[in-house]
């Protein structure tokens, strides 16, 4: 049997997988080709019970990138996690869903927190137990900027998770930093000459955590788990400052339904407004192409926050911006580009 | 230890959190009809035979196959493939090539020796199978599978009816169907051949039969009235074809026209190709896309030289010449006759209208009720008169080998049901996996594999088979290519995908299980199951 | 209790002094509290700081108001505030200056002073002589030892060596012993 | 040893002592001489195994501290004013999950006007946050504070504060005796946390607490404070008893036992103001002081019993609580609440932004409590002629401009008149 498996392993690389590439697992592959999250002896590291939304893609996303940052260090990891969405949802006294270590401070401390962590296990003399801060991307792209920055150009040895759900939900959608153009919010309502968020407002964590220089940065999305957990596995892989923004839709921040939260984050990616790409020491090393591209229609067509872009002629001219928005990504990262050998 | 009050917290402590009760709507796992499944006349079970050729256990995938289709090699050389048409993959990219698969697991269990399992007791019922086609062959393996002793009567020097008969030995190679058919016969058939049924009540009586299922091929070629000088050569396409399987192979001379627009036309074209007719032309009152051949059949045609005229017919033959109308098309797609004329120079004419069945054999069974030369069976394949099923060419069907193995499995069950009093009822048939079912995100890009061709030279003047098998890699990687429409293949992609941890993997082979004290409903799971093998359905309130 | 103020300018190190003198008096088994005047003044501005010696423990924490000795590194602050405020009719007053108190204009107050207790010392010379860095400090503690006789020289020699590395150090320690030597030589001519 | 050293690097070498294994640092003045000296004999090696972190802010450098002290590690950081709110939010955190991180707050004013210099304010504006707070009045105590802070901390498993005044003794030279590390460790056990981050025996630190528990959760953090009521008497009396010296506790007396007027006061004015009692008494005045050393817990009982028998106590404070008047004066009159026959409370409010409280001015103003105590609060030293002009201003000038600068203006104008003056 083994023999057997080792076998189609070989052939795959004549002839790539066609069932089960992309997906959780495969009875016919290798446990090592599995996703963390295919295996039965995963950490769920946040487990069942929590009181995340129906769909919520939060909630997915931090047992992603937690499960497979505790296979990646053999379970030795401690959480530090920012207020927000995923500390209320995970841990209302009497209950937490935490199956790790896990500290919840302040909203815009947990890349501090998470440094002095990992200062007390160096000083502990048990720096295999690592560090990770998470945080949405309130607590991340706007409140807890200054403490990310300061992490990052230290270069503690943290791993940084953004939940970049674009918006500020656990208060009620209200629009941070994160927030994309044209989306509707409850401080950026649809009314008004320039409906929505404003054009040309916003800024890209990954791209400034880039410029810092820092060994590991990478972005990411709950609709492709391998690339994910491939990340995640590669930055537990690294000491010092990393940073990892990881896309996870918002059913009820984004009035989509809970069903197609990873269908928009599959969405998000393919039409080139989340960019998955990689970037080492401030330089971008490789990037996630576009299997099948879609204008950017597709995927703001299912969620409320962007319908009324398509009610009005004003709307069509900023759905084409959006689309611009994508063209670039996808021309900067070199999104289409034929796949390389690797 | 004693933490803190409040602040601090024992892990994992919200499982104390039912989070089910907050569920509107419930996912279930289904299984769904996939569509090839559905399109096969043979009623074969392609998806689960895949499942077992995907791992490399091709005995496993074999045994599945042969479950329902004892005629692999065969079929994967001369089948259709309406499964193929009606593939999901087709609208990722293309459709799995599960002919090729199917013929890759017919030629490994002919190289590998393997044999059906006998059955397991007697039923001690006779059953007389007539004809040694492909019906007959289905029919015959199939009752004896379930126990039943089988005689089948043919009435030529070989068994396998059109099979033989009618398909050009470049499309099926003769070992390959002698070693099908020898496997059937080793199961405890007997097999009669030179032996007409001429009449079947009496063969029956004398044969101590309990039933029989008449499968009688269309081996009457239909003729056309041409008005024709005295040396013209006019000769019908069956003829041609059968007379192929000879010793003397027919002359036909350098210019041969074929008349119709069937793939038996084209057969009998390619065939006086290869016994080196310069020229090879088809006359087809209609046009290309209108013909009933398959284009794929008429592809091949066309590459190995043959020729053809559209919007056609014959008009009369002379001497070396066909004078031939031009026809145009009306508005419902008949053609009509322009009253403009031409020749053509043809040493032969061979007409391929299509063909009838001897129903000789009928006469005088009570009960019987013949309608445009073919016999009405019930929906249980019984004609008119009890015990007398009847199945393949003989019955208003399609023409195919295929449907023929189909009614030879169809009409076993409702006999062997029949035998003992009792009725076959079909397994309630599940929803259909469409397209719309699945998420073919999660299936990587895949071509299907070209099946080699023989080269255009040889192709034009022997009989060696055109169409070249896959080897084992080139099998696996078709195999794999499925996207297992409708029924899970444990891809843990509900597992991974529960933002609630609700999915309980219960082991290979187990599949999965959702736990409902968790699960909130949110149907993402069924929205990223790639093969649609999850429904969400509403809780009651 | 003895408190002496220190006048200077940003960066002179009247801080640095006072600190020393402290660290002088507390080598002689004496209490002493040096304190700077808390600003944030800059390079150049006019700054002061503080130095209290007693020989019981010190809890003033006021400012002193009324010193018992002065020490101006830098005469030109004459002109700029009143350096002589609250200096105690008893008290003394040492000026870093090669030139003499006529000279510099402060006769009158010399005058109001005991005899004996205003001078004037070339501190910053001394320095650049000694340490070749016009760094008056230890020159005018050097001075003041003599002067004042509230510390002895070779606590004051002590102290610096002390704060600073051994070649810095005995170059300072050259530099308040010239200056020792020079208020000797000037009070044995009076 | 005794050493003739500034009170910031004393501290320095104190907390080196009670071996920090994470230290946070971020500069503001006038705390920061003490972080400089932690972090360079965390280079040399003079403290081992600890963690200097450089960080980018006051609200970074105690979140660190939080980490670092949640994930087992002895923490330590250092603030003051605008430092100290710019991390309040962290401060009450830190209380709130029973962090025993210890910090020194070199005391400084809060602005604006911007002012680095030393008053109570930014001690004040946190005293509820849930951290004990004790003020030094010497280096030496400021020193030794630290060594009982680390120890009460982890005991408890709650913040403390060391209060010490900016400039006034931070930057003050003087002598401090800086004990043995043998001692240090003999007193001050190795940190055993009661709750720690570790993959080993997860838990959750810092869930979200509702109405459900929240009481009990305050109430938890209060009672560990009347908790420290005992504590904090207990380690100075064995501090005493191993290094010989009175240090600490929750209040001290001098000549009060007897005095019918007695000034309470926090820090190291609590020197003029014996040295001005002394003078008094040479006067035949009946003065005393009672110096508060813990704020937080505030020792409500040990107080009282000092004070009940005398006629007037005046509460002398680096503090204003606008609007209000002196909070550490109403916390006083906390502890005589409900007395029968109470002493009058007299506050005064001194030494704000760094203004020098000299004996002079407390001469003058516990002289008057003595005749003729006042209602309200006395603001010790007020120009009262310029705040006048101002006012008169405000009236009369609708955009009157900014007052911080309006007085400054004024302040110039009164020195050149009497410049001129003087000058005829």
């Amino acid at each position: 049997m083994n023999e057997q498996t080792t076998t189609l392993d070989a052939t795959q690389k004549l002839h790539f997988y066609q069932k089960g590439t992309f997906t959780v697992g495969n009875r016919l592959v290798s446990d090592e080709r599995r996703a963390v999250q295919a295996s039965t002896d995963r950490s769920n590291a946040l487990t069942c019970g929590h009181r995340a939304c129906q769909g919520c893609g939060e909630a997915l996303g931090a047992r992603y990138a937690m499960d497979a940052a505790m296979r990646a260090t053999g379970g030795n990891v401690i959480a530090v996690n920012a207020t927000g969405c995923l500390e209320v949802f995970t841990t209302p006294y009497p209950e937490t869903s935490w199956q790790t270590p896990w500290l919840h401070s302040l909203f815009g401390n947990a890349a501090a927190v998470a440094t002095g962590v990992a200062a007390a296990m160096r000083v502990k003399g048990r720096s295999e137990v690592r560090a990770i801060a998470q945080g949405g991307d309130g607590g991340t792209t706007d409140i807890g900027f200054g403490c990310l920055s300061g992490m990052f150009e230290r270069n503690d040895d943290v791993l940084y998770i953004c939940y970049d759900n674009e918006g500020y939900m656990n208060t009620g959608v209200q629009r941070s930093s994160a927030t994309p153009p044209g989306a509707r919010t409850a401080t950026t309502p649809a009314m008004g000459p320039e409906p929505g968020n404003v054009f040309g407002t916003g800024k890209s964590v990954p791209k400034i955590a880039v410029a810092h220089g820092i060994p590991y940065v990478a972005t990411a999305t709950v609709a492709d788990l391998h690339d994910l957990e491939r990340k995640v596995m590669r930055a537990m892989g690294i000491h010092g400052a990393r940073y990892l923004q990881i896309h996870v839709p918002c059913p009820l921040g984004w009035g989509s339904a809970s069903h197609d939260t990873i269908r928009l984050a599959r969405l998000a990616v393919e039409c080139g407004l989340f960019p998955l790409f990689e970037a080492e020491h401030g330089v971008v090393t490789s990037s996630q192409k576009i299997r099948r591209r879609v204008p950017v229609d597709d995927y703001l067509k299912p969620q409320r926050r962007f319908a009324h872009l398509f009610s009005t002629e004003e709307g069509r001219e900023r759905i084409g911006r959006l689309q611009g928005l994508a063209d670039r990504n996808i021309a900067e990262y070199h999104l289409l580009e034929a796949e390389g050998d690797a | 230890m004693e933490h803190p009050f409040a602040i601090s917290l024992d892990v994992g402590s919200s499982l104390a959190n039912l989070t089910g009760s907050w569920r509107t709507s419930r996912p279930v796992y289904v299984d769904r009809l996939p569509p090839c499944n559905n399109a096969c006349p043979a009623g074969e079970n392609i998806q689960s035979w895949l499942y077992y050729a995907e791992s490399g256990d091709y005995e496993s995938a074999w045994r599945t196959l042969t479950i329902d289709n004892p005629l692999p090699a065969v079929m994967g050389r001369v089948c259709y493939h309406p499964c193929e048409g009606a593939c999901n993959r087709a609208q990722v990219d293309e459709a799995v090539g599960i002919n090729s698969v199917e013929r890759f697991l017919g030629d490994v269990a002919i190289r590998n020796g393997w044999r059906f399992e006998p059955p397991q007791a007697d039923s001690g019922k006779r059953v007389l199978v007539v004809g040694a086609g492909p019906s007959g062959l289905s029919a015959a393996y199939h009752l004896r599978r379930m126990g039943h002793a089988v005689e089948i009567q043919e009435a030529g020097p070989f068994a396998g009816g059109m099979m033989r008969f009618g398909i050009p030995k470049y499309r099926l190679p003769r070992d390959v169907l002698d070693a099908e058919i020898n496997r059937i016969i080793d199961l405890g058939v007997v097999m009669k051949l030179d032996t007409k049924v001429d009449r079947i009540v009496e063969s029956m009586r004398e044969g101590g039969f309990d039933a029989a299922f008449l499968a009688v091929g269309a081996h009457i070629g239909k003729r056309s009235f041409i008005p024709a000088g005295s040396a013209s050569k006019i000769l019908d396409a069956v003829s041609l074809l059968r007379s192929m399987e000879g010793e003397d192979q027919p002359l036909l001379g350098r210019r041969v026209v074929v008349y119709g627009g069937g793939n038996t036309a084209i057969d009998a074209a390619r065939t006086a190709k290869r016994l080196g007719a310069t020229e090879a032309i088809i006359v087809y009152r209609r046009t290309r896309d209108r013909m009933p051949a398959h284009d794929f059949e008429v592809e091949e045609a066309l590459q190995e030289g043959i020729m053809m005229k559209w919007l056609s017919t014959i008009k009369r033959m002379d001497e070396g010449t066909l004078t031939v109308e031009k026809m145009r098309l009306d508005e419902s797609g008949f053609p009509q006759p322009t009253g403009e004329f031409e020749t053509l120079e043809t040493d032969a004419l061979v007409l391929a209208l299509g063909q009838d069945v001897d129903l000789s054999l009928l006469d005088g069974v009570p009960g019987l009720e013949i309608k445009d030369g073919v016999v009405t069976v019930a929906p249980n394949m019984m004609t008119g008169h009890a015990g007398i099923f009847a199945g393949g060419d003989m019955v208003p069907s399609e023409r195919t080998v295929t449907v023929a193995v189909g009614h030879g499995k169809k009409a076993a069950r409702h006999i062997d049901a029949w035998l003992r009093g009792d009725a076959y009822a079909p397994a309630e048939r599940h929803e259909l996996a469409g397209i719309d079912k699945l998420n073919t995100w999660y299936y990587a890009d895949a071509p299907k594999t070209v099946r080699p061709m023989l080269e255009i030279a040889r192709r034009q003047s022997t009989f060696e088979e055109v169409q070249g098998g896959l080897d084992e890699t080139n099998a696996l990687y078709e195999a794999r290519r499925c996207l297992s429409c409708g029924n899970c293949f444990e891809c843990d992609n509900c597992y991974g995908v529960c933002p609630d941890n609700a999915v309980i993997k219960l082991g290979p082979g187990q599949r999965f299980q959702f736990n409902y004290d968790y699960c909130k409903g949110c149907g993402v799971c069924a929205q990223e199951c790639p093969c649609g093998a999850i429904a969400m359905v509403p809780e009651e309130i | 209790m003895f408190q002496v103020r220190f006048h200077g300018r940003g960066g002179q190190g009247v801080v640095t002094a006072a600190e020393l003198l402290s660290v002088a008096a507390f080598l002689e088994q004496r209490h002493a509290q040096a304190f700077p005047s808390f600003g944030s003044e800059r390079m150049g501005a006019p700054v002061v700081s503080f130095c209290r010696i007693d020989d019981k423990e010190i809890r003033l924490r006021e400012p002193i108001l009324e010193p018992d000795a002065l020490i101006v590194q830098d005469p030109t602050l004459f002109k700029a505030i009143d350096v002589c405020q609250g200096l105690k009719s008893t008290g003394y007053l040492l000026v870093n200056s090669s030139r003499s108190l006529s000279e510099l204009h402060l006769d009158a107050i010399a005058n109001r002073l005991p005899a004996g207790h205003v001078l004037t010392v070339p501190a910053s010379e001394l320095a650049l002589k000694h340490i070749g860095r016009p760094l008056s400090n230890a020159a005018l503690l050097g001075a003041f030892a003599r002067l004042s006789g509230i510390v002895q020289l070779k606590s004051v020699a002590a102290a610096i060596r002390e704060a600073f590395g051994e070649k810095i150090a005995e170059a300072n320690v050259a530099a308040a012993t010239a200056a020792y030597d020079a208020v000797a030589a000037a009070s044995a001519a009076a | 040893m005794l050493k003739q050293i500034e009170g910031s690097r004393a501290m320095a070498e104190a907390i080196g002592l009670c071996r920090p294994e994470v230290i946070c640092a971020y500069p503001i003045t006038p705390q920061t001489h003490i972080v400089e000296g932690l972090g360079e004999m965390a280079r040399t090696g003079e403290i081992k195994n600890c963690e200097f972190i450089n960080v980018e802010s006051e609200f970074a450098a105690l979140s660190v501290a939080i980490g670092a002290s949640a994930a087992g590690a002895r923490a330590y950081t250092a603030t003051a004013s605008q430092g100290l709110l710019y991390m309040a939010e962290a401060v009450y955190n830190a209380s709130g999950l029973g962090l025993p991180i210890v910090m020194t707050l070199g005391n400084r004013a809060i602005g604006a006007p911007i002012n680095i210099w030393n008053d109570h304010s930014d001690a004040m504006a946190v005293c509820d946050s849930g951290w004990m707070q004790l003020f030094a009045e010497t280096n030496q105590e400021a020193a030794d504070l630290h060594i009982q802070a680390f120890r009460l901390a982890e005991e408890l498993s709650m913040p403390v504060m060391v209060c010490v005044d900016g400039f006034i003794l931070t930057h003050a030279v003087e002598q401090v005796d800086i004990p043995e590390q043998a001692d240090v460790d003999a007193y001050l056990p190795s940190y055993e946390p009661v709750q720690v981050l570790d993959p080993k025996d997860p838990i959750s630190i810092g869930a979200m607490v509702g109405p459900d528990a929240f009481t009990e959760v305050r109430y938890l953090q209060h009672y560990k404070q009347t908790l420290a009521l005992r504590l904090i008497p207990e380690y100075a009396a064995d501090f005493k008893s191993r290094f010989g010296r009175d240090s600490g506790g929750l209040l001290r007396s001098y000549r009060a036992d007897d005095a019918e007027l007695i000034v309470v006061a926090m820090g190291s004015v609590n020197g003029t103001i014996k040295d001005t009692i002394d003078e008094m008494r040479a006067d035949g005045l009946s003065v005393g002081l009672v110096t508060l050393v813990s704020f937080r817990p505030f020792p409500t009982e040990a107080l009282r019993e000092k004070l009940v028998r005398a006629r007037n106590v005046v509460v002398i404070e680096k503090s204003l609580a606008v609007g209000m008047g002196g909070p550490l004066a109403n916390n006083v009159d906390l502890a005589l609440r409900n007395v029968a026959g109470a002493p009058q409370v007299h506050s005064v409010i001194a030494g704000l932004g760094g203004r020098p409280i000299t004996r002079t001015s407390l001469h003058r103003v516990l002289r008057r409590a003595l005749v003729q105590p006042w209602e309200g609060s006395h603001f010790l030293d007020l120009n009262e002629e310029i705040v006048a002009k101002e006012l008169h201003y405000v009236r009369k000038v609708r955009r009157s401009g900014p007052t911080a600068e309006n007085l400054l203006r004024r302040l110039g104008q009164a020195a050149d008149e009497a410049a001129v003056k003087t000058a005829v």
